[in-house]
């Protein structure tokens, strides 16, 4: 079996890095193919559009023992579908000023555009995540409102209407 | 955990193949560690590794599972799913499985290549194969769409690329649209008098290519002409193209240029694009003797009429066949076709940027453009090497790199320099006698007769020093400097500075991406590289193709390229696209969204969210409704489904956070 | 006529250092210096470069290559005016200036700079005239470095001393700072920081 | 708002011209300026072959004593290009490299200051030309310098790398003043080049030569005179052109004075006061324009 990262004296933050499929999915990539090395705590899931996130995913990776999200986008007006992203921007807002009501430091969420071609940008952005959430230190929840909900299919208010 | 039942037969059977991808993979990551691992997860019936999963025997093992029935879905954790995703999902469907109960943990791209530490990196391996595993339980099997495709092609920019794959395209029976900004189609390959290395007549290789796009009964030209608007994705483009009036109807004109003639000013007045600034034109022109079409072009900025409303127009009163029409409008042509080829070219960089060279300041230093004008038999001076005194030089310096290798300007190796340089130094050794020095950094000479061409060089004498220049200057330090520019560079093989007095400097610029690139890549909704060079899918095997489907790239405007290059790859990208236009018809990915009616309680969120119109409301029902052939899957408005209804297919709800559950707690 | 010497120009990796071009390029934002393409623009720029025993380019490939004793013991860095033309022109936007300052630094520590060469003294004048009192003295530090290098030399800079003199350019009195204290407060801490450094095992820059 | 002066060692002996027609011409131009009390050296550039560290922390010193005296943004007034440079110089790497910052604060904290690095480090060109501005120049202009052919130049140091107030390969600022002041300027690819620095006074042959090769250019393209901006550059310039003669053959005599010293003539204050009396070669003499009519702008 598996030894898990020691968490208490030598903490490793755990990211979980949202990433579209057209600009930052493929900047990693390219970070790869490049070889540049950064630190191994984020972990990718990777969605069509920055537009596809919705903020219970955000919430459900913190829940889960992520001590950071990171999410990547394409940079304004570079959108594949056109305006996905200032979706993701407007709904990050939002979430940010929840987040913050619960106590979570606002450099546990982060938002990047980061282009297809900026592979340099992903390496750089998960090294200071990784940098900052060390300082902070793990995160410790209070149970969040969607705890109380069942379930993954229920949604928190979070969404602010037509966003 | 729910849903398990979401397998079609039953309890759902994963097996997880974890690649070494030679070392790629298992150098870093403890590869046994993870297959041991994954077979410790729920669902996961077989896992084993292989050394190159995408080859023949990696994915016959996946197959001989599937049809032995030990499994039903299938993890493959290797290179990125950009790569080889759709290499398993056909091994899948070869032998009867869904392609689309598949997923893959990208441990390549995302993990062995961008960690050193052994540890840490098999890890996250496990991470990502626990979450692709939980994930792949809740996929459900999808059939591909299928769209038909519209056979004609829209060519962006009529260089020697887009020429090219125009007459290829046009060829195999294509219908093809050709766009091209200027007047004339032909690109900056029209303005060379020699090509490297062979030093045959541009013109006379170019000339006849132009006049069969001219003549070709399936190609429709527009010149003076931009692509203003695209709609649609692959197969089914829509396209507004404007065309800026010239003043004179095409298809009266017969070119015979007696409205150039008759023009009211008696000499040309205005600077002349064509010839780089060199000469000058009248108000009413032709670009060039061979331009295609031969139309002359008014340009209402310098138009005596257009400016000041009072001309005689001796052009229109001389044209027998009445084909000038001060009252043309801009024309806006919608068009649809099936793919989109982009060959826009490239723009030269500017040496003004530059002030140690003294481009604009002293007059005898040219731009190696401008000196292909000069050398050229239809240019300015006929050919001639002259001087603005009329004389020809006795010595000129030939500066490399003027714009490329340079943080402050371009990091790349612009690639043609040398070569075109070389060519510059025969031509103008040859028409002038002068002693001709070329100050380069490093001599890049890799092509077919390229290096040969270079020992021609040093054999007749031209000089080759070693050394990127410092300044180029008129200050003289002995009585042979009075009167000359000096070119002060270091020998790098002497290991000494040196001093050379020369008449002429021509700076060989570097090639840049045209000025508007980052708009036309948005209008195309393509990427561009760190330079701005459109960015193609993948720099060794999609070379000239990009990550949007149907929209090829020609020459260029992909990355600096010498005309054999620009050709090759013009052919590349109409083979790719008509490799597409033939098969008939395109097979969509079935990552669309649809509502579960049942939970959608009409709020209507979602209808005005959707950038493609594709989610309307019917009102007797009370329920949103997606229509598949219009949604593009971005999944926007899943996000902002309040009750759940809305989900997206390969991203619903519940496999996203089955992924995040196994990216955080796969232990 | 001596026996003839020959010029043995064979470089034996033995006889090189190869930690001292990472250790130049230790510098703040020395390490572009490893991705010099030897195109000589500084070379080129440097209004000093015909004086000097190597070129500056041929200093960064030295210093690349290992050749420490020659580039410590090279005229080259000594000629060097810190006109700041290479690192401005450099292509590479390597800090040539400061790369030459870091060879002079080293010359310095190690005593191995060219012997009776005025530049190197004139530096080192100049420090120890500010450690003590916070302001130069033009005066007395070229009196100073000529005895130390060229007495004579001295001599016939008298005219010129004595014509700035007159012209109320030149004082015979030293210049100083009020508050000296405060300065060698300034300058221990700083003592003590490189000494802790040294300490803490970190490579010292040069 | 007050500019605080820091006049560095050169122009408290060979420079000392440039020290008094630089308070002259603030003065007429009504730019208040305070000198920075004990102040102490740059560091300048033979510091920086010995200890780098120490260099910094000379520099901050100064910039530490300038922030004290204002509330936020000091504005530092530095005439020498040396310790335009220094100090520039010090004040980029504070920024761009914690290690230096960390070390040079602990040093400061030792010796009862601080730096945040909220000093502006300006040439006195810079505050001329984009605070005063050439209108309130031009208003002050008594007697023009008309028929005199000036050759600005800048040298190295004030340029390069660091000023961002001009270009650096290009600079105009001085020809604007000079073309207010009423002289004509000349067109010369030297303004920037080194004039030898500390080589003259080391390595003698070299830095005549350059030196030499500047005063030269100059004649050849007309120039009466060369203008300066830097006490180093116009010592050499100047003070060697015997040595010049013998060993080069220069031709003649070039009169090099600074800047300010050509703002305070067109002002028409006293040659003492500015201290042309101090230059070992005089000045052409002026012909004779009508004083007292206003400013002769052009272009």
């Amino acid at each position: 079996m598996s030894e898990p990262t020691q968490r208490s004296d030598s903490f490793e933050p755990r990211i979980v890095a949202f990433f579209c499929n057209w600009c930052t999915y493929t900047a990693a990539d390219l970070a790869g193919t490049a070889r540049m090395t950064y630190a191994p705590n984020a972990r990718v899931v990777r969605v069509m559009c920055s537009g596809r996130l919705d903020p219970q995913f955000i919430l459900a990776a913190l829940r889960n023992g992520a001590d950071g999200v990171l999410i990547g986008g394409c940079h304004p007006g570079d959108c594949h579908y056109q305006e996905g992203n200032y979706k993701a921007l407007r709904r990050f807002i939002l979430l940010k000023r929840m987040l913050a009501s619960f106590g979570i430091e606002e450099e546990r969420v982060r938002l990047e555009w980061i282009a297809a071609s900026e592979g340099e940008k992903v390496q750089r952005v998960i090294n200071e995540m990784t940098d900052t959430i060390r300082r902070l230190g793990p995160l410790r929840l209070e149970p969040l409102p969607a705890e109380a909900a069942e379930g993954h299919g229920q949604k928190v208010a979070v969404h602010g209407g037509a966003v | 955990m729910s849903a398990v039942n979401a397998s079609p037969n039953g309890t759902p059977k994963v097996g997880v193949y974890v690649c070494h991808c030679g070392i790629n993979i298992a150098g870093v990551i403890d590869v046994t560690k993870v297959v041991e691992f994954a077979k410790t997860l729920p669902n996961v019936t077989v896992a084993q590794e292989y050394k190159f999963m995408c080859s023949d025997p990696g994915q016959e093992l996946i197959q001989k599972d599937l049809k032995d029935g030990k499994i039903d879905r299938v993890v493959v954790a290797s290179c990125s799913p950009l790569m080889h995703e759709p290499t398993f999902r056909r091994a899948m469907a070869a032998c009867g499985g869904n392609p689309f109960l598949f997923q893959m943990a990208n441990i390549r791209e995302h993990v062995s290549w961008v960690n050193k530490e052994k540890g840490s990196a098999t890890e996250k391996a496990k991470a990502l194969v626990a979450a692709a595993v939980r994930r792949v339980v809740f996929h459900k099997p999808l059939q591909k769409t299928q769209v038909p495709v519209n056979s004609d092609v829209l060519i962006v920019g009529g260089g020697i690329s887009g020429i090219h794959a125009a007459l290829t395209m046009a060829d195999a029976g294509r219908k093809v649209y050709l766009v091209e900004r200027e007047p004339t189609i032909g690109g900056h390959m029209a303005k060379f008098d020699k090509t490297f290395p062979t030093l045959d007549c541009s013109a006379c290789i170019l000339t006849p290519k132009m006049s069969q796009v001219r003549a070709h009964p399936n190609i429709t030209l527009w010149t003076y002409s931009e692509v203003a608007e695209i709609e649609g994705y692959v197969g089914n483009f829509k396209a507004r193209v404007r065309r800026k009036p010239k003043y004179v109807d095409e298809g009266l004109c017969v070119g015979c240029l007696e409205c150039i003639e008759a023009c009211i000013f008696k000499k040309g007045k205005f600077k002349d694009e064509f010839n780089v600034g060199l000469s000058l034109r009248k108000p009413i022109y032709v670009p060039f003797p061979q331009a295609t079409p031969l139309v002359a072009v008014i340009d209402p900025e310098t138009c005596a009429f257009f400016r000041t409303g009072k001309c005689k127009q001796t052009c229109a009163e001389v044209c027998e066949r009445k084909a000038i029409d001060f009252n043309q409008k801009e024309e806006i042509k919608e068009i649809n076709v099936g793919a989109i080829i982009l060959a826009t070219g490239f723009k030269t960089f500017d040496a003004s940027r530059i002030a140690r060279y003294g481009y604009g300041k002293y007059p005898t230093v040219y731009t190696s453009l401008e000196v292909e004008r000069l050398v050229n038999a239809a240019g300015p001076t006929g050919g001639e090497v002259l001087l603005p005194n009329g004389q020809k030089p006795k010595a000129v310096g030939i500066v490399h790199c003027v714009g490329s290798r340079d943080e402050k300007t371009n990091r790349y190796c612009s690639r043609v320099c040398c070569m075109y340089s070389l060519k510059l130094a025969h031509l103008i050794h040859e028409r002038t006698g002068a002693e001709v020095y070329n100050f380069y950094i490093d001599m890049r000479t890799p092509g077919k007769g390229y290096e040969e061409f270079y020992d021609r060089l040093m054999k007749e004498n031209v000089h080759f020093i070693r050394g990127r220049v410092a300044e180029v200057s008129d200050w003289a330090m002995t009585p042979e400097e009075e009167g000359k520019l000096v070119i002060r560079a270091e020998d790098t093989l002497v290991g000494a500075v040196r001093r050379i007095p020369v008449d002429m400097v021509v700076l060989s610029v570097g090639l840049e991406p045209q000025p508007d690139a980052d708009e036309v890549r948005r209008r195309f909704n393509i990427s561009c590289s760190t330079e701005g060079w459109f960015l193609e899918r993948h720099p060794k095997l999609a070379p000239v193709s990009t990550f949007t489907d149907g929209i090829f790239l020609a020459g260029a405007c992909q990355g600096p390229k010498d005309i054999p290059d620009c050709v090759a790859q013009a052919g590349a990208a109409a083979a790719e696209a008509l490799a597409m236009i033939d098969r008939g018809h395109v097979e969509l990915e079935p990552n669309t969204a649809f509502v579960t009616e049942e939970f959608c309680s009409g709020c209507k969120t979602c209808v005005p969210l959707c950038p493609y119109s594709a989610i309307s409301f019917d009102t007797s029902k009370n329920k949103a409704v997606v229509n598949g052939a219009l949604c593009k899957g971005c999944g926007t408005c899943v996000a902002a489904c309040p009750s759940g209804a809305l989900q997206q297919n390969l991203f619903t709800d519940e496999e996203i956070f089955n992924e995040i559950e196994g990216v955080v707690k796969y232990v | 006529m001596e026996k003839w010497q020959g010029w043995d120009k064979i470089q034996y990796e033995a006889g090189l250092d190869p930690h001292f071009g990472t250790k130049i390029a230790s510098i703040p934002g020395g390490d572009k210096l490893l991705a010099c393409i030897q195109c000589g623009t500084c070379s080129g720029v440097c209004p000093l470069s015909p004086y000097m025993d190597y070129t500056p380019r041929q200093i960064v490939a030295m210093i690349r290559a290992g050749f420490k004793a020659e580039v410590l013991s090279s005229y080259t860095t000594w000629l060097c005016a810190s006109c700041y033309s290479c690192t401005v022109e450099c292509p590479k936007e390597i800090k040539i200036t400061d790369v030459m300052y870091a060879v002079k630094r080293m010359a310095i520590q190690e005593g191995v700079y060219p012997k009776r060469f005025p530049t190197p003294v004139l530096a080192s004048e100049f420090f120890h005239s500010v450690e003590k009192t916070g302001r130069s003295t033009e005066s007395w530090l070229l009196v100073r470095m000529y005895l130390k290098t060229n007495p004579f030399k001295m001599l016939k800079q008298a005219m010129l001393g004595f014509n700035l003199w007159r012209r109320g350019r030149m004082g015979v009195g030293v210049e100083s700072i009020k508050r000296k204290d405060e300065l060698h407060r300034l300058f221990t801490a700083m003592e003590n920081e490189t000494r802790a450094e040294r300490r803490a095992g970190q490579e010292v820059r040069p | 708002m007050t500019y605080v002066y820091f006049p560095g060692c050169s122009l408290t002996s060979t420079g000392r011209g440039y020290h008094e027609s630089l308070q002259e011409v603030c003065r007429a131009l009504e730019v208040p300026i305070q000198e920075l009390e004990d102040w102490n050296c740059c560091g300048a550039t033979s510091y920086m072959a010995v200890d780098e560290s120490k260099a910094f922390a000379l520099s901050a010193r100064n910039l530490a004593l300038a922030e004290r005296l204002g509330n936020g943004s000091t504005q530092m007034m530095v005439p020498c290009a040396a310790c335009y440079l220094g100090l520039n110089k010090a004040q980029h790497y504070l920024q761009e490299f914690p290690a230096i910052r960390g070390k040079v604060d602990k040093a400061l904290a030792a010796a009862g200051l601080a730096y945040s690095g909220r000093v502006q480090i300006r040439h006195p060109l810079d505050i001329f030309i984009k605070d005063i501005g050439r209108d309130k120049i031009a208003a002050r202009v008594a007697k023009p310098l008309a028929g005199l052919k000036v050759a600005c130049y800048y040298g190295c140091q004030l340029v390069r790398p660091y000023a961002e107030f001009d270009d650096q390969h290009n600079p105009t600022t001085m020809e604007t003043i000079m073309t207010v002041l009423g002289a004509e300027v000349i067109d010369w690819p030297l303004k920037t080049r080194c004039c030898g620095g500390s080589l003259t006074g080391t390595i003698e042959d070299v830095g005549l030569r350059l030196s030499y090769i500047i005063l030269t250019e100059a004649q050849k393209r007309g120039a009466d005179l060369v203008a300066t901006a830097c006490p180093l550059c116009q010592f050499n310039l100047e003070c060697y052109q015997g040595k010049m003669n013998g060993r080069f053959g220069l031709n003649g005599k070039v009169p090099v004075a600074y800047f300010t010293q050509l703002m305070g003539l067109a002002f028409g204050l006293s040659n003492k006061s500015l201290g042309l009396n101090r230059l070992f070669v005089p000045l052409p003499e002026r012909r004779a324009v009508a004083a007292g009519g206003g400013a002769h702008v052009r272009g």
